[in-house]
């Protein structure tokens, strides 16, 4: 129901300070990206594998991407680039990257007595190598505007999860939540798999609070919830998560099987899973490339922030942490119509006029984002064991959302304190969203908020304190933000957290196909460009 | 997910056949650690497994209300279930002006009323009143059918009264106050007093209301019963079709 | 919280339109009026029997105010009104009316061979009889009005029913209530007492969807409420039914007992219990009569309009109703402080935009009634089995209460549609509503409505019915817009329903002493006027 | 209202021993009449009376979902019921401080975290970070407390290995994921591990989190455990106690 961008302007906000934090964003990232585009990972290149076909684990179970990355870490040959030497393998060998990959596992295949061959073959031989999974992604990408054509949910997006730990479960759950009334299925990821450095293999039917983002399960789903959608003449868009220590590789399974939505931060990993801050920024800003070009909405996670800080003193930080996390997505030519910004409804209801605190910060980002899927994440923090009185927390929370004209609204469950959402709590969930999406639905146009008045006072007090720390952030760089611990009162050193040893400094002659084809500027982003800068979504 | 055996159906939250209930309730003790252990120890002698105390609130007064999910090993056999059922088609509006017509040749005459204390009228208006309910037109709307609606808080006598003095075809009777199961007694009261003018099988005798179905009004002596969603349609037809049936 | 009167003026409604409805109304009233003040019935002189001090019933549990009515009628004195002759046998007999009634009772006292007295010693006796009621009735104001100072809830009132049947039962939840956060505790009645043309006697435990209003019952539950209110610091006020064809009796009761809030409709025994028209007329003018004088908030019925028709279609005749209803009060001198008039949330919730319509009804009656109390109705008919959908559904009519400022707030129960309320589904409500009214308090004040938007152009337009209703009743006269069945669809005759033998011409020397003691205009009122009229508010 | 037979005790909804429950549950079978029925059936298996099937609705895919009033003869004991718990009072910091001051003469040493795959610092940090919860200082904030937070996910090796060289008296762990019963495993880990190394009666060990009890951690082999709305003054409290305890 949203006319894109949002054209309503309640807050009286000053639109210099807008651009003077975006102008901060903008810088504090540039800073940042000088290190970001001289170094790679070991995610980066295992997604990059992928990618060239690369996929199977071995008889231990371990993925042959990262055998192979692990064979070229040990040979010396990581800092060209996985795509040269395999490339080159390819040239020598005749053999597709899965059969190389195959054949270094077994150890038939060895790539340190590989002949070199002319730059320009190289280069040619893996942008042709690189082609088919460009294409396949293209393809998908298509497929989701011809099936959005058909028929999708309206704005603001029903969002819940399925969170059983098997993926065939989840799928019933899925399947049941489509016809229940959802727009988006996210499939929550088993607890801890974000410290995992491998990506887990094939259907998996075991798992923590969520269910492992695998390739097959991704396919599993998307095959459930196409044929649901098919049925309801409803597009039904999938999340996962590209987060944690394998986002690249993450970002490239979900492009291959169209998921539409992905979890993927510029920050999230380190503020929240303590992964190292050089890992986190080179990963993220290859997965987002790859997003960006998949035609992939990213979520970012500010909403994370306001569960370990308070909601009413810690507003701002979101709102700053989103014009980062929008800069970030910009560099890897994400377009504001995939950034699904993030930010949450957490205050402490027994603070009074707890309402109007909230609304200003829901209608301050969506004013200040108006061409971006910002998602609005619901009560969590507050909800308790009462599940009568938290299905009323979420109803408020519904009627914020639908006041501000959010984008994506993640349906609180009545249930959030106890378990993961059973069927029913999902259903009840669903159910509340629409009643009152439905008895509000054109609220938002009816009201205007009073001049100077609380909810105004608060919005223009955030957005002022947002550009204070971004001036702060900007003065002292990210890095030293991060160890001062100026997001969700966590810190985190420049050399700390898990992944480090993952990065490395791209060699002088590193090569990776996809940067050229996938990026911001580049050639395979064409086809899609004209219409997502008409404004038009195909996401 | 594995198959669902049927003969051994249990709650389902999100995994088959974990058993997962939700329950509230209160008991009349103090709000307090011994409380919540008394709501553990119900819902275990209960036959639930695994009680979870989510919430526990004191009401005041003594008492304490409690939030439970636990699991339940309890399974039934779906596939034995039979429910006595209308097994009646639902009839278009047109489609039964037109039976009446062809098939009865007179009009179909219905009386109505909420009865004895029950002053609901808005069920009964729902069937019966020229308007209708969710754009289904009531009995009044009907050609074919005489309606007369008392309205509320009729003395079965008098409902009775106008029955015979219309030489009705069909008593309709609306019941939505349960409290103390007055609904019961209200409808029995009903049957009882027909059996003992010996009316019973003159009328066919009809009950609705939103806590009513066909199989209790069946347990009552009742021909029908009409719970909530019940459309003019429903009566009528069934009307239609017993008066038929009467006449072979 | 409300500041009195309500000041916003948010719908642009035309001055002149409200003026010229108040106009009608009080010219309909008016033309009622001679029939009213020239009629009394036997419900009324059996009040005026209870307030002269006569209680009690027989052996056969009839009422002696019935016994006494009853012989006075036998005996053809009643249209001298039964003060008179019982003040000829006070005179006589020396006794109390108390004494003389259980003489008439066991036939040792007959009144027709009483000897008569000059005109001033009667009228005299009369008052000096009347007088001790009138002071117990003006103690309990007192009395209510230390105790608010004490503390009290603030606006809207949380109101809540009890209706176990059973007054110990009903005292249990009662108290448990008031622990939980009510201001305002209404005892159901059972169904059909409206109908009985007597008053029970004594503590009852027996009722169908409620509890017998009786004296004793009054007096239970008034001290059950004092005491717990005591504890709690804030006082609780206490509501009953002046409805049905005992309401003048109940009004009389209640107003000994210090209850603090009546219904008491001018029209919906008429309507909604079949109760003949001029009956119902000249019961509620005396009725509100000690209603006023007692301090005690009236609520009128309009809700129930909504019940039977349509509430997008009908909106306009709760309002043309509550315009009849508050001059009706002014003709038995109720300050409009003590007009709670009754409106109702009754939009089907599948009616896309309800609440805009729902919030531009409560503000529309908010603002054409400042001063007045009003009382705001949860969804009912629209309620269902599912009980987390209906708590959304009271949780959005809770939303609606607080953005209009309303005055007296009914509870909505999540089991509406399935029995009368548990203790917890209460806790739950009234939780709901404080969550609610907490978190959005000074929301109204943050918001205005677009000019010419939904909410005003339905205001608007409902207001200009309710006058286009006015109009009409005014040019046909209310007795036959009720023969047409203008307010709920449901229609009645001037010589139909129950009752009407009840009524009775007065005679040329009727005597009722507490019309003026209690009346508008009248003595017995002074003590109060003053602080009424300065808008502050001991009721 | 009558007297409430404590021996007795069963759901009261508005008259005592009315035994109303309300209940909420999915059944994996389609939504129909016989859904209905199969609902009722299964209320009835488990024990309670009259199921009022007062809402039932497609949740899609073959579930239908519940939601039940019933009525429950089940009665509690309540006299026989004990709760055990930490018998202890509640202290203040300002006398904790003291009596570990005066009465340990030496700091109390504390080291946490969220072990394993669990990430839900909340909690812990409530407990030990300077700032505290809900304005009552954690444990970082005590002059007398040496308070090691060791944050989110840590193995339970490394836990013990810090608890080693900081001589810790107390370890304290936080579980707040509970699905499949991982909190249990991951205690019990500990436990084992404790034992393995022959350093269980070391350390005081104690544990927290929502779904965790004084009770259940007893049962779990710890010295206590700690629920929702525990403050740091209550571990201190406890740690101070038995600190004192093993001396004598
Ligand atoms: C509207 C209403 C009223 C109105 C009634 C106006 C009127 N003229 O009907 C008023 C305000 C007057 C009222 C009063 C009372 N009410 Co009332 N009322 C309701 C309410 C809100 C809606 C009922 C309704 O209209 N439903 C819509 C109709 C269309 O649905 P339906 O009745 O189920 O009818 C459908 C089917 O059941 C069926 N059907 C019904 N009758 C028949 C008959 C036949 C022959 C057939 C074939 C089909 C059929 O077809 C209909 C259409 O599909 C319900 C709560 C709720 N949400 O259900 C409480 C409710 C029914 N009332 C209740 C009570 C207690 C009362 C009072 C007794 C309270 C009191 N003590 O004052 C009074 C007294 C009334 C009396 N003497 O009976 C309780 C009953 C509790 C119980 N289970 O016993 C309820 C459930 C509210 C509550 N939670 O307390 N009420
Ligand atoms: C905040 C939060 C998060 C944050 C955590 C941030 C952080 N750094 O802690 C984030 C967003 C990261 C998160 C992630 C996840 N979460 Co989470 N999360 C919550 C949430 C909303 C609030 C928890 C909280 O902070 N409560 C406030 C604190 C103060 O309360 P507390 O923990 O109970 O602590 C008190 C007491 O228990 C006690 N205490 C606690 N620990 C200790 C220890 C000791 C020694 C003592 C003495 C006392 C003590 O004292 C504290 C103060 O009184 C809950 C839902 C809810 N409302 O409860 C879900 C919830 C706990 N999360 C859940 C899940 C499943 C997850 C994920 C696994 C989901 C996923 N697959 O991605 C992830 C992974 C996390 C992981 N690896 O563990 C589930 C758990 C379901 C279950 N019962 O198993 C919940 C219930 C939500 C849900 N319904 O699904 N989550
Ligand atoms: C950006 C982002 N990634 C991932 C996750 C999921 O957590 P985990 O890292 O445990 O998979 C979240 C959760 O909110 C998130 O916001
Ligand atoms: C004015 C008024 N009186 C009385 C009642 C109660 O109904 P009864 O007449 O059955 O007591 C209502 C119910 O809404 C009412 O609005």
């Amino acid at each position: 129901m949203l006319t894109y961008p949002y054209q309503e302007r309640k807050l009286n906000l000053n639109p210099a300070l807008i651009d003077e934090a975006r102008t901060l964003a903008k810088e504090i990232v540039a800073e940042v990206k000088p290190f970001i585009i001289s170094h790679s990972t070991v995610s980066v290149e295992r997604a990059v594998l992928r990618l060239l076909g690369i996929d199977g684990v071995n008889s231990e179970g371990i993925p042959l991407p990262n055998l192979v990355v692990e064979h070229l870490q040990e040979e010396g040959l990581l800092a060209e680039g996985s795509a040269r030497t395999l490339t080159r393998a390819f040239i020598h060998y005749g053999k597709s990257p899965q059969s190389l990959a195959e054949g270094i596992e077994q150890g038939t295949i060895r790539l340190t007595e590989l002949p070199d061959f002319p730059e320009e073959v190289i280069e040619n031989t893996a942008r042709a190598l690189a082609l088919p999974a460009v294409a396949k992604i293209r393809a998908q990408r298509q497929a989701r505007r011809a099936m959005l054509a058909q028929g999708e949910g309206i704005e603001p997006y029903l969002y819940v999860i399925v969170a059983t730990g098997d993926i065939y479960e989840d799928v019933v759950q899925a399947r049941a939540a489509a016809r229940q009334g959802a727009d988006i299925i996210a499939v929550i990821r088993s607890t801890g798999q974000s410290l995992l450095d491998y990506v887990p293999y094939g259907p998996t039917t075991e798992g923590f609070g969520g269910t492992y983002a695998t390739q097959a399960n991704f396919r599993i789903m998307r095959a459930a919830l196409d044929e649901v959608g098919k049925e309801l003449g409803r597009y039904i868009r999938l999340t996962n998560y590209a987060s944690g220590l394998c986002m690249p590789e993450i970002a490239a399974m979900g492009a291959l099987e169209r998921l539409d939505v992905m979890l993927n931060d510029s920050m999230y990993g380190i503020i929240f899973r303590d992964i190292n801050m050089q890992r986190t920024f080179v990963d993220q800003y290859f997965s987002r490339m790859i997003n960006g070009f998949a035609g992939i909405i990213i979520n970012t996670g500010e909403d994370n922030y306001l569960t370990t800080a308070d909601a009413m003193e810690a507003a701002h930080t979101v709102l700053a942490s989103n014009f980062i996390n929008a800069e970030f997505a910009f560099l890897s030519g994400v377009p504001e119509e995939q950034q699904g910004l993030g930010h949450a409804m957490e205050i402490n209801p027994d603070v009074p006029d707890a309402f109007l605190y909230e609304m200003a910060q829901a209608q301050l980002v969506r004013e200040v984002f108006p061409r971006s899927p910002i998602k609005y994440m619901p009560p969590t923090k507050h909800m308790t064991g009462n599940i009568f009185r938290g299905h009323i927390q979420d109803a408020l929370f519904n009627v914020a959302s639908v006041l501000t004209g959010q984008s994506i609204h993640l349906l609180g469950m009545l249930t959030e304190a106890i378990h993961t959402p059973l069927i029913q709590d999902r259903a009840l969930s669903l159910e509340a969203a629409r009643l009152v999406f439905g008895v509000l639905r054109h609220m938002g146009e009816e009201i205007t908020f009073k001049a100077e008045g609380r909810i105004q006072k608060r919005a223009v007090e955030t957005l002022e304190k947002a550009v204070g720390m971004l001036r702060d952030i900007e003065k002292i760089g990210l890095f030293m933000a991060l160890e001062r611990g100026m997001f969700a009162d966590i810190s985190r050193s420049l050399e700390g957290g898990r992944g480090l040893d993952g990065v490395f400094a791209k060699g002088a002659d590193y090569l990776n196909p996809f940067i050229r084809l996938l990026g911001a500027e580049t050639e395979g982003r064409e086809a899609f460009e004209s219409s997502a800068m008409g404004g038009e979504r195909d996401v | 997910m594995s198959e669902v055996n049927l003969k051994a159906v249990r709650p389902y939250g999100d995994t088959l056949d974990d058993g997962i209930v939700q329950l509230s309730f209160t008991l009349p003790i103090p709000f307090g650690e011994e409380a919540k252990e008394a709501a553990k120890r119900w819902a275990l002698q209960s036959g639930f497994q695994e009680p979870n105390i989510s919430h526990a609130q004191d009401m005041g007064e003594g008492f304490s209300f409690f939030v439970v999910y636990a699991r339940s090993r309890v399974t039934v056999d779906f596939t034995v279930i039979e429910v006595p059922q209308l097994t009646q088609v639902r009839l278009e509006k047109r489609q039964i002006e037109l039976r009446i017509r062809e098939e009865v040749r007179r009009k179909l005459v219905v009386v109505g009323a909420c009865i004895e204390s029950d002053a609901h009228t808005v069920g009964i208006d729902a069937i019966m009143n020229m308007k209708g309910y969710n754009g289904h037109k009531g009995l009044e709307s009907y050609h074919e059918v005489e309606a007369y609606n008392l309205g509320a808080q009729v003395s079965c006598e008098d409902l009775l009264a106008k029955a015979v003095s219309v030489s009705a075809d069909a008593i309709l009777i609306s019941q939505v106050v349960t409290q103390k199961d007055i609904h019961l007694r209200n409808l029995t009261r009903m049957v009882e007093i027909l059996e003992l003018e010996g009316l019973r099988e003159r009328f066919l005798l009809i009950c609705g209301g939103p806590r009513l179905s066909y199989e209790l009004a069946k347990e009552l002596g009742y021909d029908a019963g009409f719970g909530t969603g019940t459309y003019a349609e429903d009566v009528a037809g069934f009307v239609l079709e017993a008066v038929l049936r009467q006449r072979i």
